[in-house]
């Protein structure tokens, strides 16, 4: 995709809207994700989402005019530091919207927060972003890591299962999905047999670690992998028959619907949980969907959510009238909308969302691969833990 | 001066050096002999470190050093010239002799003086290039200059170093009648002090040359003493005759 | 626990099956470095496009037999335009002009991967010939896996065959242990050269089509595997037959074993054991070249 | 061997002048590629003084230039130390780490050379990725800048920090041409030239290699210092190979062995990635087909092609060739 500037206009929505003001402020925005690098699918669906978001919903905002200026963080810190200081002072944007690595959002956050310019993150999940680190003006619509994992806890306990195996890339994300999984099924009475941390990214064959997990004799195994991790282990799981003896659960990203169909049968029967998957039946949801698969060919993935709720918040932000970028800021803050995933708001004690999380089965539909809901866990809110706005 | 002991040393079941004794004066001029493949650049090798013996010592003022590395070797005096030119390609005639005088004189680690502009340095590279015969090449790139400029050079490049023992490997091959007797003044030309070691192959050459002569066959010595007995020696006209006869004493 | 006899086998031939995967590629990367001097930086591109390929064929004939007949094709005919356009110029331009522009393939070929097969990781089914698992031994073992190792040692066979009893195999070794004597002896050192870097790049290609049912389809993958494949073939020493099977033994078992044993250290087992080799011997554990 | 040409000095006026003149009429993106240009010339010129000169072709440069970073960062976030105590522990910080690898690497030539460097690059990148001290993969934020202002200089200023930065890469060049010009860059030159040799005229090579390697080191830490200071955070990646490669391509797109090649290496690079990506998401293939045409259009880089031309048009001898010398076997 060329990196263009897009300007949306709502004048043909106009004509069926109330009438616009006077004066209607215009908008701009810095949509900042990896267009290029390891991360440029998820890059791709998430800019695919804000912007059937923002044109779905042109006609609330009023007569005001979207400008997005699009940048390339090639999943670098120092690229996105530096394009995001493009954003702010040299195109002096009203909002930043985007992040997909957690590694890039450590690396803004701190010009970010000084500048004051609010930031809707449609991915980067580090925990420490709406905790210790959180901000005013940082709104995550995504998800957190610990949030998507925690209810798994609970679940897997109440399925009978006792002993569990973990395993999860040696970096900050992976030890946090696990570390949070971990809490909440000891909490609920059951015991982490044993894990492992594998090399980020350079893992390309999990046999060893299978077989070593295979003979702690686990109930069942609980992973993270996310894109072609996911797919290898999935794979290779389910050639070393591991399915057989020991049932494989984790989180959702493992058979994200992105690429689950990569992985084949091998995935059939995995259960995981996920703040989104494009089977919630919900007017929302299935309007969504259609209307997604008309522009882009293909369903939507949480990706594309995650876009199109930043894009959500960010109408809904404008809607209630703030202008600047602190108004921006303090609405965004507050937003709640009923999202294809369900209800969501923003924790005001965080600035994360409050969301449900799905607890599905990867089955086989119609040709493809597709998602059985089997659990819902609502509402789920992040702990404060260290957030002092 | 220059003492080896018992020096051995073989390759497999081939044994290029064996029980090789030696002692050099201060300011003696040796010549050692010997057909190819009798052991005498492996000799060299030996006493400069680029080969470690098998058994043996190797003394340099009654000092051991066998254990020594190369570069500590040639710190105590110790230079080599090469059979095959093993210059500085690329650059200058001025930049090669510069670069090892500078490492005699201490200059070649100088962090912000630049050696090859050093009084000291310059002064010992025009001198070297003199008795070289190359003042006039001293700017030419070493990749064009004729081959027998760059046999000088390899010589000057030893001597640069203003070492207390040479050690030259046949510098006279390849550079004709002409080079031969020019090589002749330049060793005249040298001073007295200097302990040198000569591989040739020249045998007038050597004899002229030589206050003693040491001759290798089979990397063993077979005849050491002064040039005239060297001459009249039986059996080194065998050795010689045996096996260079044919090719008329002559160099390549 | 049932950390008993089947598991070290079941581990040990994991160990074997990854050790294969980097023969395959190596091999190709080290007889190049040897006989042709060239350092190609590309090569792990090269095995990429053969996975790329692979899935487009076996998606295409339904089956994956069309991959593992296409993909060495395939990357075989890319090498020789690669050839042709390139590397015969490229060959005594120096290593660093060499790594450049191969270093510039690597970046072309990312890019071409991505338009041609978009950014989404991709997957590949085993041959139902080989899907399933086989019991032996008392242990129970992937059977594409075992297909792996298989290959890989039928590969080393016809390799050491091919160098040890035909004209082609003399004239390699002897182009390795001394270019300009082969080129002397009056043979067409250049087809020889030719003919060996097809191969390579059909090996490297092969290597792609047999990872991709095991390993997911990136665009990246042809840089990740790289490093690792450039380590095997300096452990090895390059240019040796010898070199590149034991390099690929050793790395295959450390990164196994080190996952096992001490996974905290198992990133970083394999660049220690390669600062080690090259600390004791500056040239690889079996040169090819004295 | 060196020579501070009247070509050099006029091209690195002409750069420096350009980049005073582009800070001036730039915007601030402008002035994060220039501070992005005068960071990495610095790393460039580290690498072209041991690739170029000294013929230690090395892959473990991004690394060097990341531990200068984490150096400069734990210096000052985790002990509290001022901001110059800061850069000279990451001065400090790569100048060892450096000299260590070159210390162990010495015997080692050529493609080992620089599997050797991968692998110290390698080991380091895993220790900072994996270290819980030093944040692991999400890195290290809250950096400050140095602090100049009793000098009058607002290092928070976007502009005055990339002059800061110009200034520094400056300075760099003129320790890099010094160094070079005496003795230590002549017997480096020496050594690349013919180490065996070298060794023979009573040179302790290992230690000489170790040495300027750790000069490089240095110099790549102060960069990674700036680097640091530029962004405010250090993460993992900055020591990863591909750094290391990428500042590869810098040097010899320049023209290795030139080191104002280095400079406008790092300058082509950025500028042409920050247009190309400007036009297409595919900005890897562009640098690539550059990368070609670069090497098949002589293989002598940028500035190295300029001092040819210059060279023939009989003003001056031309500078060898950059290629790696070989022994006299005539």
């Amino acid at each position: 995709m060329k990196l263009s500037r897009t300007w949306l206009s709502a004048a043909a929505a106009l004509m069926l809207a109330v009438p616009a003001t006077a004066h209607a402020k215009d908008y701009k925005v810095g949509l900042l994700l990896p267009y290029s690098g390891v991360y440029a699918a998820l890059g791709k669906e998430i800019d695919q989402g804000f912007e059937l978001a923002l044109q779905t919903r042109l006609g609330e905002m009023a007569g005001s005019k979207i400008e997005i200026v699009r940048e390339d963080t090639e999943v670098k810190p120092p690229v996105g530091l530096a394009k995001t200081r493009k954003l702010i002072l040299q195109d002096q944007v009203d909002v930043m919207v985007g992040i997909v690595s957690s590694g890039v959002l450590g690396a803004i956050r701190d010009f970010v927060h000084q500048s004051g310019t609010p930031l809707i993150v449609a991915n980067a999940g580090n925990d420490d972003a709406t905790g210790a680190r959180c901000s005013r003006f940082i709104t995550r619509v995504s998800f957190s890591n610990g949030q998507v994992n925690r209810p798994m806890g609970d679940w897997l306990y109440n399925k009978g299962v006792r002993k569990v195996y973990t395993l999860a890339p040696d970096y900050a994300a992976g030890h946090q999905m696990i570390e949070t999984f971990s809490a909440a099924f000891k909490a609920a009475g059951g015991t982490i047999v044993g894990g492992e941390f594998t090399p980020f990214r350079t893992t390309k064959d999990f046999g060893p670690y299978l077989t070593k997990a295979q003979s702690a004799g686990p109930d069942a195994i609980f992973v993270f992998y996310a894109g072609g991790e996911a797919i290898s282990f999935v794979k290779q799981y389910a050639s070393f028959g591991v399915a057989d003896s020991v049932p494989l659960y984790g989180s959702g990203f493992l058979t994200s619907p992105l690429y689950v169909n990569a992985e084949g049968p091998a995935a059939k029967g995995v259960v995981t949980s996920l703040h989104y998957v494009p089977t919630i039946e919900s007017p929302e949801n299935a309007a969504f969907v259609k209307a997604f698969s008309a522009a882009y060919g293909h369903a939507p993935s949480e990706y594309a959510v995650q876009g199109y709720d930043a894009g959500q918040a960010l109408v809904e932000a404008v809607k209630s009238g703030a202008t600047d970028r602190a108004a921006l800021a303090e609405a965004l803050g507050k937003v709640r909308f009923t999202s294809p995933r369900g209800p969501v708001e923003i924790d005001p004690a965080t600035n994360n969302i409050v969301q449900n999380i799905y607890i599905y089965e990867t089955v086989q539909g119609d040709g493809t691969l597709t998602q059985k809901i089997l659990d819902v866990a609502k509402a789920v809110r992040d702990p404060v833990s260290g957030c002092q706005k | 001066m220059l003492e080896v002991r018992d020096l051995s040393k073989s390759f497999g079941a081939l044994a290029v050096t064996q029980r090789v004794s030696l002692r050099v004066a201060p300011g003696e001029r040796r010549v050692l002999l010997g057909p190819n493949g009798a052991g005498k650049t492996t000799l060299f090798n030996l006493l400069v470190g680029e080969l470690a013996p098998d058994s043996g010592l190797i003394l340099v003022d009654g000092r051991d050093v066998t254990a020594l590395s190369v570069d500590a070797r040639a710190r105590l005096g110790l230079a080599r010239s090469y059979q095959k030119n093993n210059l500085f390609a690329g650059l200058t005639v001025h930049e090669n002799l510069a670069l090892s005088a500078a490492c005699a004189q201490g200059k070649a680690t100088a962090l912000l003086a630049d050696s090859h502009r050093d009084r000291g340095v310059v002064a010992t590279v025009e001198e070297v290039a003199e008795r070289v015969g190359l003042s006039e090449l001293l700017d030419a790139s070493v990749d064009t200059i004729p081959y027998g400029a760059r046999r000088r050079l390899e010589v000057g490049l030893a001597l640069a170093s203003k070492p207390r023992i040479l050690l030259m490997d046949e510098p006279t091959s390849g550079i004709g009648p002409g080079g031969i007797n020019a090589f002749h003044a330049f060793l005249h030309g040298l001073p007295a002090e200097l302990t040198i070691l000569i591989v040739e192959h020249d045998m007038d050459l050597a004899f002229g040359i030589a206050d003693r002569v040491t001759v290798l066959n089979h990397g063993e010595v077979v005849f050491d003493g002064p040039p005239q007995e060297a001459r009249d020696s039986a059996l080194i006209r065998e050795i010689y005759l045996g096996s260079w006869g044919a090719e008329g004493g002559g160099h390549a | 626990m049932t950390a008993d006899a089947s598991f070290w086998i079941v581990q040990t031939l994991n160990a074997l099956q990854l050790s294969m995967l980097l023969f395959l590629l190596s091999v190709g990367l080290t007889v190049i470095f040897g006989l042709l001097h060239f350092v190609n930086l590309a090569h792990g591109s090269l095995y990429a496009l053969g996975a790329f390929v692979g899935v487009s064929a076996s998606a295409f004939a339904g089956s994956y037999w069309a991959a593992f007949a296409v993909a060495p094709v395939a990357v075989a005919l890319v090498g020789i335009v690669l050839y042709v356009a390139l590397i015969r110029r490229m060959r005594n331009a120096g290593p660093m002009n060499q790594v450049l522009v191969t270093f510039g393939l690597i970046f072309v070929f990312l890019d071409l991967f991505r338009l041609g097969w978009g950014d989404i990781p991709l997957g590949m089914a085993e041959p139902d010939l080989f899907s399933g698992r086989t019991e032996f031994l008392g242990i129970v073992y992937p059977t594409y896996r075992l297909f792996i190792i298989g290959l890989g040692l039928v590969v080393l066979a016809a390799l050491s065959l091919l160098l040890s009893r035909t004209q082609l195999g003399a004239i390699v070794r002897a182009g390795v242990d001394n270019g300009d004597m082969a080129a002397c002896l009056g043979i067409n050192v250049e087809r020889v050269f030719f003919v060996v870097f097809c191969l390579g790049c059909a090996l490297a290609g092969l290597a792609g089509a047999v990872a991709a049912p095991v390993l997911s389809v990136t665009t990246d993958m042809g840089t990740a595997i790289l490093i690792p494949t450039l380590v095997v073939v300096v452990i090895g020493g390059l240019g040796s037959l010898r070199g590149a099977i034991a390099g690929s033994l050793l790395i295959g078992f450390v990164q196994t074993f080190g996952a096992v044993l001490a996974p905290q250290a198992a990133a970083v087992a394999v660049y220690a054991l390669l600062a080690v080799v090259l600390i004791l011997r500056p040239a690889g554990l079996f040169p090819a070249r004295g | 061997m060196f020579h501070q040409t009247p070509l050099k000095t006029g091209a690195v006026l002409l750069l420096a002048t350009a980049a005073v003149v582009y800070a001036f009429t730039t915007g601030f993106f402008g002035l994060e590629l220039l501070t992005e240009v005068a960071i990495l010339a610095i790393v460039a010129i580290a690498l072209d003084l041991v690739a170029g000169y000294g013929g230690m072709v090395s892959l473990c440069h991004g690394a060097l230039y990341g531990v200068g970073a984490y150096a400069f960062a734990s210096a000052t976030v985790l002990l509290g130390w001022g901001g110059g105590a800061g850069m000279a522990m990451a001065v400090a910080g790569g100048g060892a780490f450096a000299w260590l690898i070159g210390a162990v690497s010495a015997r080692t030539h050529g493609i080992f050379f620089i599997m050797a460097t991968l692998a110290f690059g390698q080991m380091a990148y895993a220790y900072f990725f994996d270290s819980p001290l030093f944040g692991g993969s999400d890195g290290m934020p809250g950096i400050a800048r140095l602090d100049l202002s009793g000098a009058g200089l607002d290092l928070n200023d976007s502009r005055g920090y990339a002059l800061f930065c110009t200034v520094l890469a400056l300075l760099a060049y003129a320790l890099a041409a010094t160094l070079l010009r005496s003795g230590f860059g002549r017997t480096l030159v020496g050594i690349r030239a013919n180490e065996p040799r070298m060794r023979a005229l009573g040179l302790p090579v290992w230690r000489h290699k170790a040495a300027a390697f750790g000069t490089s080191g240095a110099l790549a830490g102060l960069a990674g210092a700036l680097a640091a200071q530029h962004t405010m955070y250090v993460s993992p990646g900055l020591l990863h190979w591909t750094v290391s490669g990428e500042l590869l391509i810098m040097v010899i797109l320049g023209g290795l062995g030139t080191l104002v090649g280095a400079v406008l290496g790092a300058g082509v690079l950025v500028f042409v990635k920050h247009e190309v990506a400007r036009f297409t998401d595919h900005w890897h293939m562009v640098v690539g087909l550059v990368l070609i045409a670069t090497v098949l259009s002589g293989g002598r880089g940028i500035f190295g092609q300029i001092e040819f031309l210059w060279g023939r048009r009989g003003a001056r001898r031309p500078e060898p060739a950059a290629t790696e010398g070989s022994p006299d076997h005539a």
